[in-house]
C-alpha cells in the first residue's frame, strides 16, 4: 500500500481545490493520518472506498476527541481493506470550533458501519453529522443535556457520599457536608459512620 | 429420515440423566455452603494489609504510608492518612506508618494494582469472599486494624509467593544490613553519612508526595 | 451508488390501515425481558407477528468507560477493559495491552506472546460456547444445552481463576508481558482440557447441529449478505457466515499466530444457522492452536525486563491496536500527550458494531426469529454500552 | 399346594383389585340407597382431585428434578421437613411453593377486565378437571361411564382453548394478547390431528366408551404381546400422531409457544401472580395427565397389565405406571428440545400430521377388512400396512423438512 504522504499527492490530483494535509503521528506506532477539510470529505471518502487500488470497504472505527487546546472537535475514522486486506488508512475531520460550527458530513452513507459510531460521537461530543439517516442520542438518554466526553464537562451535582472520597469527590463533598465527612476522613473512628447516618 | 437428529439428541439427554446417578463428571455441582472446592492459590479477593505480628498487628504493619497504592487504584477506593511522627518498623528502622488506612470494599474490584505497585510488599490480596453485610456504608469500610492481617496468614492462604516474599525481604533486609554495618564500620569519622544512608532507604515512600490528595480542612 | 449501505428507517412500514389489516402493534422487548442478553431493548413494530421496524435501544449500563480510561493511568484501565465483554476478558486485555505497546513501542518476550495465545483461545473457546448455550435458550430449549455449555465453560474459568485469581475479571495482561507464569501444573490441566474438548463438541452436536427443529428455526433466518456485512463493519463469525474471508488472526497477524496452522471457516449463506456453526467449527480450530501452542511453548521470561509497571508515561503519539476477539474486532485507539494517562482511549466494540445490522436482518421475520437473530449476532451489554 | 397358592393369590388379588370400590362403599355402607349414590359420586370426585393434586404436586418436583438431571445438576434437594433438617432429596419443595403461590400478592392489572382475568384460570382448571371424569383408572375404576366417553373428553378438553385465550384477552397485555392468538392459533390446528388419530381406535374397537376400548385390548398373542392398539401398525402410528399432538394441546415443549418465555416474557401468563399463576400451572399439568391417561386408554391398554402373570398386580397400579411413563417423555422432550416457532408448527399440524392421520385411517380400514387374514398372509397384511404408514412419512416428512439439511462448510484458503 502507498505511504499516506503518496496517498495525500494523489487525493490532492484527484481532488483539486480540497484541503489535504498528513498529520504525522510521532509515536512508536506510525500511524499517520490524513487531515481532510470537510466539505469534500464525503467525495474523498467515496472514492477511497471505490479506488482498486485502495478498496477500504470497511471503516473499522470512528472516534470523538475534543481539542479544547485545537478549539476544535475532531472525528477520526479508521479504514481497512477487507477486499485487499490492508489498512489502515487514518481520517480526520475537525469542525471550526466546539461550540457553534460542530457541524460535519457525516460518512454513514459511504460506510454503514458509521451509523452507531457516529451517533455515538453526536452524543457524547455534540458533532452534529450532516446527513446521517438516524442521528439520535444512543448511549445517553434523550432527554440529556450536555455532552460527556467533552473535557470541560462538568458532571451534574448529584452526589452521593462516599466512604473515600478523592480528588473531585472530595471537593463535592466538602460543599455538601461544611464540616462532617472531611472532619470524618481525618478521624477514622466515629466520624466514619457520622456520614452514612445523614443521607 | 425426520425425526433422526431430534432421537439422536434424546439420546444424548438420556445419557446425561442416566450419567448424573454414576458419573461425578456428569453432576458438577457443589453444594456451596456445606461442600466447597478449594481455591486456587493465586484466588484473589480484596487486599489486606501485612503485618509482621499477630500480637501487635498496628505496630508492625510493613506499609510506610507511601501512598502509591492509593493513587495508583483505579477506582479510588484506599484513603490513606500519613502519620506525622516515625515509629521502627520490624527491623527497627524508623519509618512512617499510616495513622488511616480504609478500603471501601464495596468500590474495590480485587484487581491487584495496589498489590503489584507496591514496594514494600506491605499490602497483599486476600481470600475472603463471605462478607456480605447488610450495612452498606460502615461494614463494607474496612479500616486499618480490620484490614492488618499478619504474615502467617500470607502464608496460609499464598504459600508458594509469601514464602518468595519472605526470601526476597530477607535478603532486601540482610543487604541493608550489611550496608548499615559497612556503613557503621566507616562509621566514626563520618557519622551524619549513616544517617543519610537511612534515609535514602526509606526514601522511594516518603518521597512520594502526596500529590492527588487534597488536603484535610 | 453512494447510498448502497443505507437500507434503514421505516421503509418497511405498512401504510395500509384497513378493516383486514388492523392496527401495527408496537411492542417494547426490553430492557427486562428474558432474551435480551441483558438490559437493552428493540423498539418492534409488528404486523400480526411480523417485524415491520426495529430499532435498538441502548445505553441503559453506560458508564462512560471511554471517559473513566482518561481520567486514570494506562494500567488502571486494564482492569475495566475486563468489564467490557465480561466473557471474554483475557482477550479485552489482550487487544489493550497490544495497542499500549504499538503506542509505546514496547516489546513482548515469546513465551508470554504464546501465552496469550493460549488465553485468547481458551477465550474464543469460551465465548462460542456460552453462545452456543444462549443461543439454544434463547430458541427454547429449557437450559439443558446452555448447562451442557456452562459445564465446559466452568472448567475453563477454573484455568483462569488458578492463573490469574479471578475467573472472569481476570486483569491478566500488562504492557509488555503477561502478569503471573503459568505453571507446568496449569498447562498440563489447560491440555487435558483441550484434549477433552473434542469430545465434548461432539456431544454437544449430537445433541443439537442435527436437530431439525433447530435447523427449521435458523437456516434462511436472518439472512446477511456479504456486501451489507462489510459495508456495516460487522467482524468475526459474523462476518465470515456470510462467506467473507477476514481474520484478523490471518491478515493483521498479530502475536505469533503467523507461526500456527490453523483454517478460518466460512459460511455461504450468512443466516443465523451459519452463524452457530461458524463459531462451532472455529472451536475446532482453537483447538488445533491450543494444542500448537502447548507442544511449542518456549522457556523465557514473561515480562520484558524493560517494562515499567509504576510511571508509566508513553511518548506523545496516538495508536490503534486490534485483535480478532470472539465476538469480532476488539480495538483500542490510545492518543498519549506524555502525561501518565491517555488524552483519548476509545474502544471500537464489535457487539455495538454487530447490532447496526439487527434491523436488516429482523425485518420480515417474527418476534421469534428476533430473539434468535439477537442471539446469534452474540453481545454482550457491558460491551454495548460501555 | 400350588393350586391353593394361586388360590390364595387370586383372592388377595381381587381384594387389592377392588380396595378402591370396597373402601368407598366401605364408608358408605349406613347411607339410605337414594343418598349412597351422591355420597359416592363425590367421594369419587374427592378421590380424583385429591389424588391428581398430590401427583401435580409430585410432578411439579419431578419435573424439575428430571430436568435438572438431565442437565447434570442435582435439582431443588433443600427443602424437606419443615423446621428439621431431614431434606428427603427436596420432597418439600411443593409445600415450600404452594405457601409461597398462595402468601404472594395478587397483582391485577389497572387496565385488565377483571372478571374475565379472575375468570380464566378458574375456568381453565374447571375443564381440566372435568376431562378426569371418563377416564377408566382400573378395572371397574370409572368415575363416570359414558357410551361417549371419549367425544366428552374432547369436547371438555377443547373449552380449555377459551380459556388460554381469556386469559390473554383480558390482561390487556402486548405479551399476553400474542401469546392468546398464538394460543388459539395452535390449539385449534393441533384439536384435529388429535381427534383424527384416535378416529381408527373408535373405528375398529366399535365402541366410543372408554372403558369398552380399554376392555377391547385384554388378551395376549402367544401369550406375550399384549393386544394393545399400539401393536398395531396404524395403532403406532396414531399414538405417535396422539402424542405429538397431545404435547401440543398441552403447551408442552417444543410446542410451548403461548407461554415461549424467550420470546414472550410468559405468554398469557404474564399479568398473572400468585395463586392464579399457581392455577394455571396446576391446570396444564392437569392437562398433560388427562391427555396422557386417554393417550393410555386409547392405545397403551389403559389399565391392562402386560404380561399375563403380571396381572396379579392390580390394575390401577398398571394404569399409573403407563401414565407415569408418558408423562416422563413429556418430561424427557422438554429437556432435550428447542421450540418451533408458529407458523412451523401449525405448518406440522396441517402438512403433515393431518394427512397421515387421515392415511392411517385408511390402514385402520384395511386393517380392519384383513382382520379374517390368517397364516403366511397375515405377515403380507402387516407388511402392506406397514408400508402404507412409513412410505407417506417418508415423502410427506422430506417434503416438510425440504430446504433444511446440516450443510458442509468450506475453508478460506
Amino acid at each position: 500500500m502507498e505511504t499516506t504522504d503518496q496517498l495525500r499527492d494523489r487525493l490532492l490530483a484527484r481532488f483539486p481545490g480540497a484541503e489535504i494535509s498528513v498529520v504525522t503521528n510521532p509515536g512508536p506506532a506510525a500511524q499517520h493520518s490524513l487531515l481532510l477539510s470537510p466539505s469534500p470529505a464525503r467525495d474523498i471518502a467515496v472514492f477511497l472506498r471505490d479506488d482498486p487500488a485502495l478498496r477500504l470497504d470497511y471503516c473499522s472505527n470512528v472516534t470523538g476527541i475534543d481539542w479544547p487546546t485545537l478549539g476544535c472537535l475532531e472525528v477520526v475514522y479508521h479504514l481497512y481493506s477487507m477486499a485487499l486486506k490492508h489498512g489502515p488508512v487514518i481520517l480526520r475531520l475537525r469542525t471550526t470550533n466546539r461550540t457553534d460550527a460542530v457541524t460535519l458530513p457525516s460518512l454513514t452513507p459511504v460506510w454503514r458501519a458509521c451509523e452507531f459510531q457516529e451517533r455515538e460521537v453526536f452524543d457524547l461530543y455534540g458533532i452534529v453529522f450532516t446527513e446521517h439517516p438516524d442521528l439520535r442520542r444512543i448511549l445517553m438518554w434523550d432527554e440529556f443535556k450536555d455532552h460527556p466526553m467533552r473535557k470541560d464537562y462538568v458532571e451534574p451535582d448529584d452526589y452521593e457520599w462516599e466512604p473515600t472520597p478523592h480528588g473531585g469527590v472530595l471537593e463535592k463533598a466538602k460543599r455538601h457536608y461544611p464540616a462532617a465527612p472531611v472532619a470524618g476522613v481525618a478521624d477514622p473512628g466515629p466520624a466514619s459512620a457520622s456520614p452514612a447516618t445523614k443521607p | 429420515m425426520l425425526g433422526s437428529g431430534l432421537l439422536q439428541g434424546l439420546a444424548v439427554t438420556a445419557k446425561n440423566l442416566v450419567g448424573s446417578f454414576h458419573d461425578p463428571a456428569r453432576l458438577t455441582t457443589v453444594e456451596y455452603p456445606e461442600q466447597r472446592t478449594k481455591l486456587p492459590e493465586a484466588y484473589r479477593n480484596f487486599p489486606f494489609l501485612v503485618s509482621e505480628n499477630a500480637t501487635d498487628p498496628m505496630g508492625t504493619l510493613r506499609c510506610v504510608a507511601c501512598q502509591i497504592c492509593e493513587k495508583e487504584c483505579p477506582p479510588q477506593c484506599i484513603y490513606i492518612e500519613k502519620s506525622k511522627d516515625k515509629k521502627p518498623d520490624a527491623t527497627g528502622r524508623p519509618q512512617l506508618y499510616p495513622t488511616v488506612f480504609d478500603i471501601d470494599t464495596s468500590v474495590c474490584m480485587s484487581c491487584q494494582i495496589c498489590v503489584e505497585v507496591c514496594p514494600f510488599d506491605a499490602i497483599k490480596m486476600d481470600q475472603v469472599f463471605e462478607i456480605a453485610t447488610t450495612d452498606r456504608f460502615t461494614a463494607l469500610l474496612l479500616d486499618r486494624e480490620q484490614l492488618a492481617k499478619p504474615n502467617d496468614y500470607y502464608h496460609t492462604i499464598h504459600p508458594t509467593e509469601a514464602a518468595e516474599v519472605d526470601a526476597r525481604l530477607a535478603a532486601e533486609r540482610k543487604a541493608a544490613a550489611e550496608k548499615a554495618a559497612a556503613a557503621a564500620a566507616k562509621a566514626a569519622a563520618a557519622k551524619p553519612a549513616a544517617v543519610a544512608g537511612l534515609g535514602e532507604a526509606g526514601a522511594p515512600g516518603s518521597s512520594t508526595p502526596a500529590t492527588t490528595k487534597p488536603p484535610a480542612a | 451508488m453512494i447510498a448502497s449501505g443505507l437500507q434503514t428507517t421505516g421503509a418497511h412500514v405498512r401504510e395500509v390501515h384497513d378493516d383486514f389489516h388492523g392496527d401495527l402493534l408496537e411492542v417494547s422487548m426490553g430492557p427486562h425481558h428474558p432474551s435480551t442478553h441483558g438490559v437493552f431493548r428493540m423498539q418492534v413494530t409488528l404486523d400480526g407477528e411480523t417485524i415491520v421496524k426495529l430499532k435498538p435501544v441502548f445505553g441503559y449500563l453506560h458508564r462512560n468507560h471511554e471517559k473513566l480510561g482518561e481520567n486514570t493511568s494506562y494500567l488502571g484501565s486494564m482492569p475495566y477493559t475486563d468489564r467490557l465483554d465480561y466473557l471474554n476478558s483475557m482477550t479485552n486485555n489482550w487487544a489493550y495491552a497490544l495497542a499500549v505497546e504499538k503506542l509505546a513501542g514496547q516489546p513482548v518476550p515469546e513465551r508470554a506472546e504464546y501465552l496469550r495465545i493460549i488465553l485468547a483461545e481458551l477465550t474464543r473457546l469460551l465465548n462460542h460456547t456460552c453462545l452456543a448455550g444462549f443461543l439454544l435458550q434463547d430458541s427454547g430449549a429449557s437450559g439443558t444445552p446452555l448447562m451442557y455449555a456452562f459445564r465446559e465453560r466452568e472448567k475453563i474459568l477454573d484455568l483462569f481463576e488458578s492463573l490469574s485469581g479471578s475467573r472472569m475479571m481476570c486483569n491478566f495482561q500488562r504492557f509488555g508481558g503477561c502478569r503471573t507464569d503459568a505453571s507446568p501444573e496449569w498447562l498440563a490441566a489447560a491440555k487435558k482440557l483441550t484434549d477433552g474438548y473434542g469430545a465434548f463438541l461432539d456431544e454437544y452436536e449430537r445433541l443439537i447441529t442435527g436437530n431439525e427443529i433447530l435447523m427449521a428455526r435458523t437456516q434462511g433466518v436472518g439472512v446477511l449478505k456479504p456486501d451489507l456485512a462489510i459495508s456495516a463493519g460487522i467482524t468475526g463469525p459474523m462476518l465470515r457466515a456470510t462467506g467473507v474471508d477476514y481474520d484478523l488472526r490471518k491478515v493483521d497477524a498479530y502475536g505469533f499466530y503467523s507461526r500456527f496452522a490453523f483454517r478460518v471457516p466460512l459460511g455461504d449463506h450468512g443466516d443465523t444457522y451459519d452463524r452457530y456453526m461458524i463459531r462451532v467449527l472455529e472451536m475446532r480450530e482453537s483447538i488445533e492452536i491450543l494444542q500448537q501452542a502447548f507442544r511449542d511453548l518456549p522457556a523465557g521470561p514473561i515480562m520484558d525486563p524493560k517494562a515499567k509497571l509504576r510511571g508509566f508515561r508513553p511518548k506523545t503519539g496516538e495508536a490503534y491496536g486490534r485483535i480478532e476477539g470472539p465476538k469480532g474486532e476488539i480495538g483500542f485507539y490510545l492518543i498519549s500527550d506524555g502525561t501518565p494517562n491517555p488524552y483519548r482511549y476509545r474502544v471500537r466494540p464489535p457487539s455495538l458494531i454487530n447490532l447496526t445490522v439487527l434491523e436488516d436482518l429482523c425485518l420480515g421475520h417474527t418476534v421469534a426469529d428476533a430473539v434468535i437473530i439477537l442471539g446469534s449476532i452474540d453481545i454482550v451489554l457491558g460491551e454495548v454500552d460501555r | 399346594m400350588s393350586a391353593a397358592w394361586t388360590n390364595i393369590a387370586t383372592s388377595a388379588h381381587s381384594l387389592l383389585e377392588r380396595l378402591p370400590l370396597l373402601a368407598r362403599d366401605f364408608t358408605t355402607d349406613w347411607l339410605p340407597e337414594s343418598a349412597r349414590w351422591l355420597a359416592n359420586s363425590l367421594i369419587t370426585i374427592a378421590t380424583v382431585v385429591v389424588a391428581f393434586a398430590s401427583l401435580f404436586a409430585l410432578l411439579t418436583i419431578v419435573e424439575r428434578k428430571v430436568l435438572a438431571r438431565v442437565q447434570n445438576r442435582p435439582g431443588p434437594n433443600r427443602v424437606g421437613i419443615p423446621f428439621t433438617k431431614i431434606k428427603l432429596f427436596g420432597l418439600g419443595q411443593p409445600l415450600a411453593d404452594g405457601i409461597k403461590m398462595l402468601t404472594k400478592e395478587d397483582i391485577v392489572p389497572r387496565a385488565a377486565d377483571q372478571v374475565l382475568h379472575f375468570l380464566a384460570p378458574v375456568a381453565l382448571l374447571a375443564f381440566s378437571i372435568l376431562t378426569f371424569a371418563v377416564i377408566p383408572f382400573g378395572r371397574q375404576l370409572v368415575p363416570l361411564e359414558l357410551d361417549a366417553g371419549v367425544l366428552y373428553f374432547f369436547a371438555a378438553g377443547a373449552a380449555t382453548e377459551l380459556a388460554v385465550f381469556m386469559a390473554g384477552w383480558a390482561s390487556h397485555n402486548k405479551y399476553s394478547l400474542l401469546a392468546a392468538m398464538r394460543a388459539l392459533a395452535q390449539l385449534i390446528s393441533y384439536e384435529l390431528p388429535l381427534l383424527l388419530s384416535i378416529v381408527p381406535v373408535v373405528m375398529l374397537a366399535g365402541s366410543l366408551s372408554t372403558v369398552g376400548i380399554v376392555e377391547k385390548q385384554a388378551g395376549w398373542t402367544w401369550g406375550f404381546v399384549p393386544h394393545w392398539h399400539v401393536f398395531t401398525p396404524w395403532g403406532a402410528a396414531g399414538f405417535a400422531i396422539f402424542f405429538v399432538a397431545a404435547l401440543a394441546e398441552s403447551n408442552r415443549s417444543p410446542f410451548d409457544r403461548p407461554e415461549a418465555e424467550s420470546e414472550l416474557i410468559a405468554g398469557h401468563l404474564t399479568e398473572y401472580s400468585g395463586f392464579k399463576y399457581a392455577l394455571f400451572f396446576m391446570a396444564e399439568y392437569f392437562g398433560m395427565c388427562a391427555l396422557c391417561g386417554m393417550g393410555v386408554t386409547l392405545f397403551l391398554g389403559g389399565w391392562q397389565a402386560p404380561l399375563p402373570f403380571l396381572e396379579i398386580i392390580p390394575s390401577y397400579f398398571w394404569f399409573a405406571a403407563k401414565l407415569l411413563t408418558l408423562l416422563f417423555v413429556f418430561m424427557w422432550i422438554r429437556a432435550t428440545l428447542p421450540r418451533l416457532r408458529i407458523d412451523q408448527l401449525t405448518r406440522l399440524a396441517w402438512k403433515f400430521l393431518v394427512p397421515l392421520a387421515l392415511i392411517n385411517l385408511g390402514v385402520a380400514v384395511f386393517w380392519a377388512l384383513t382382520a379374517d387374514w390368517t397364516g403366511a398372509i397375515r405377515a403380507i397384511r402387516w407388511i402392506v400396512a406397514g408400508a402404507l404408514i412409513v412410505g407417506p412419512f417418508v415423502l410427506i416428512g422430506r417434503k416438510l423438512s425440504s430446504g433444511i439439511a446440516p450443510r458442509t462448510y468450506r475453508y478460506a484458503t
